[in-house]
């Protein structure tokens, strides 16, 4: 199955993270609307529109391609701070990745990516951010690829994390982005970098099933 | 000169930043607004950034000022060691601060500096 | 609520710092903008100090944030002890902050002190 | 001659302080262009003007009335840092004025406006901001009375004083108010708040003169 990491792979995680983002778009700025500006959803459908436009444009011919070009169009278009964050995420991962992937070559490159998230975020796991879905299912995809579970099962684990760690969100306190303004205000919602976090690994999955 | 730009979600607040920091510090010293985003609505943009930092770069480095947010990670990506640099101050003040050490001829560092010093800099 | 008044020289700083502001804390925190002279030009003016502040006032107290200079004289003479009470902040982030503790209910020390917290406040 | 200082004097005061600033106007305009915003010339001449207007539509009966009208008009009307400075200086030399006033009255009035000007601004002498005219000037008035100077001698000697604290600004360094921002490149020119300080008071002996 070690061939399944191919580009045109990673071209279906995009159309289908775009795809859950678009379906998911009112949630995402409602949940934002709650603890920030209302406008999570619009953003990164906006971006992940623009980013099937740049894969159709210049039709990459790698899977690093497709996520660097990714990357590139979130940092660009997204125009909040989730733009800068997945794009340094999707740009990592790009730049990380094995040729050919494999799965223990992607789990490591996962992970690199969100090591770049904490970086520029300067955000960990607990401050009620994106990292709350992102650092459980790196974590996750890590020791699946370790125990042999194949892509679709190490995706469905990843997502699994991811979407829990979302959930986990709810009773935080945010210490990092808009949010943070709140202060206790912002106990008692979900995350909504989280909760696009915890769609977009699904895709993940969902691309590999 | 090292050059300056703000960058604000607010294309109105970079703009009169820009504004007051060129009246406090004198119109030579360069200082461009990268404020809202492509389409000049709330948000930040890579391309004004860039723009603006062209506009300003005079050979002796710029300093990026943001407001707070996306408009600080956005900046993040763009620096460019000893080149291009953030400045992590108060934004009106550390502009002034940072204009007005720009325009006396201090090196990026410098005006980092007194940027950062705006910080502590008391107005009564 | 504790109302707030961001003082500027520059009319556009003050109106894009309050559409800021609530952009973040809410439109429902009490923040007006005082700036420019009485014509609208570069300036500070007292009418529009005093028209601010009744409109912000809902009884908990006012908290004046000045960007610098003139503003910050005037503002000063519009003190009230315990009623209306100037900030020595940085202007846009501390109006932020105030206006996050004006938005949660604090009364009009908290406000002010959560104003000063913001000189602290790292953005990265 | 001590009912020399009634309301016809000070009125005489404020229309002679108006008339030398908008004769100085452009140079006062200059001296802040060289460490400010060149609008002091412009800000006072708006200022005083407007003073007049005030006390030609509300004729004040009394010194303190005077005073303290002019004071608030500068407050509402100069727009730069200068207007609440002056103005508190004209209010609480109005206010600490007594009825009638006599010259060591006048002395002790005039340096409580500048004790009031010290503490709006925060300002010393020494730090190249109008009290390095004012507070000489105070000095040299009280010195003067206790001397047994009449009004118009006490008045010239504090002129006199005032315009040489306004010279003595040039080589200082500026620590308060738009020119503190230049640091070591204020030096070298007159304050604009003292140059106006010293018209002020030169206007005071002119109108006992
Ligand atoms: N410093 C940070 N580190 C990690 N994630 C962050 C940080 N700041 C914000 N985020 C994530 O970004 C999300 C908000 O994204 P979005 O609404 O698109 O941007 P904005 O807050 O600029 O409107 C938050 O829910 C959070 O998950
Ligand atoms: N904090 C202060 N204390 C005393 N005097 C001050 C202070 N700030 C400014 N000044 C005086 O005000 C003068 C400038 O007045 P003006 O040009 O009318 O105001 P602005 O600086 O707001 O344009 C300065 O030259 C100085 O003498
Ligand atoms: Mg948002
Ligand atoms: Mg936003
Ligand atoms: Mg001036
Ligand atoms: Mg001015």
């Amino acid at each position: 199955m070690s061939g399944m990491l191919g580009t045109d792979f990673f071209l279906a995680w995009m159309t289908l993270a775009a795809g859950t983002v678009r379906l998911h778009r009112d949630r995402l700025t409602g949940l934002d609307a709650a603890i920030g500006d209302a406008d999570h959803g619009a953003n990164l459908d906006r971006g992940f529109t623009e980013v099937g436009k740049a894969l159709t444009e210049w039709p990459p011919t790698s899977p690093a391609q497709v996520l660097v070009s990714a990357g590139t169009t979130l940092i660009r278009r997204v125009g909040g701070a989730s733009g800068p964050l997945y794009g340094s995420f999707f740009r990592q991962l790009g730049k990380s990745l094995d040729v050919p992937a494999t799965p223990a070559g992607f789990a490591a490159a996962f992970a690199s990516g969100v090591l770049a998230v904490e970086r520029l975020g300067k955000a960990a796991q607990g401050d009620k951010t994106m990292i709350d879905a992102l650092a459980p299912a790196a974590r996750a995809l890590t020791q699946a690829v370790q125990e042999g579970a194949d892509e679709r099962k190490a995706f469905e684990r990843a997502a699994r994390a991811a979407e829990e760690g979302a959930k986990a969100t709810i009773p935080l306190r945010a210490r990092k982005g808009r949010a943070s303004y709140l202060g206790e205000r912002s106990i008692g919602h979900e995350d909504p970098g989280a909760a696009s976090s915890a769609l977009i690994v699904a895709s993940l999955a969902e691309a590999a099933a | 000169m090292v050059g300056l730009v703000l960058v604000s979600h607010s294309a109105g607040l970079a703009a009169a930043a820009v504004e007051l920091t060129r009246g406090i510090a004198g119109r030579e010293t360069p200082v461009a607004a990268a404020g809202g985003d492509d389409d000049g609505g709330l948000g930040v943009s890579m391309d004004r950034i860039e723009a603006a930092v062209r506009e300003v770069d005079q050979g002796d480095g710029v300093l990026l000022i943001p407001d707070l947010g996306s408009a600080v990670l956005t900046a993040r990506l763009m620096e460019q060691p000893g080149r291009v640099v953030l400045a992590d101050v108060p934004f009106v003040e550390g502009a002034i601060a940072a204009a007005v050490a720009a325009g006396g001829g201090a090196a990026l560092a410098g005006v980092l500096s007194a940027a950062e010093e705006a910080r502590t800099y008391r107005k009564l």
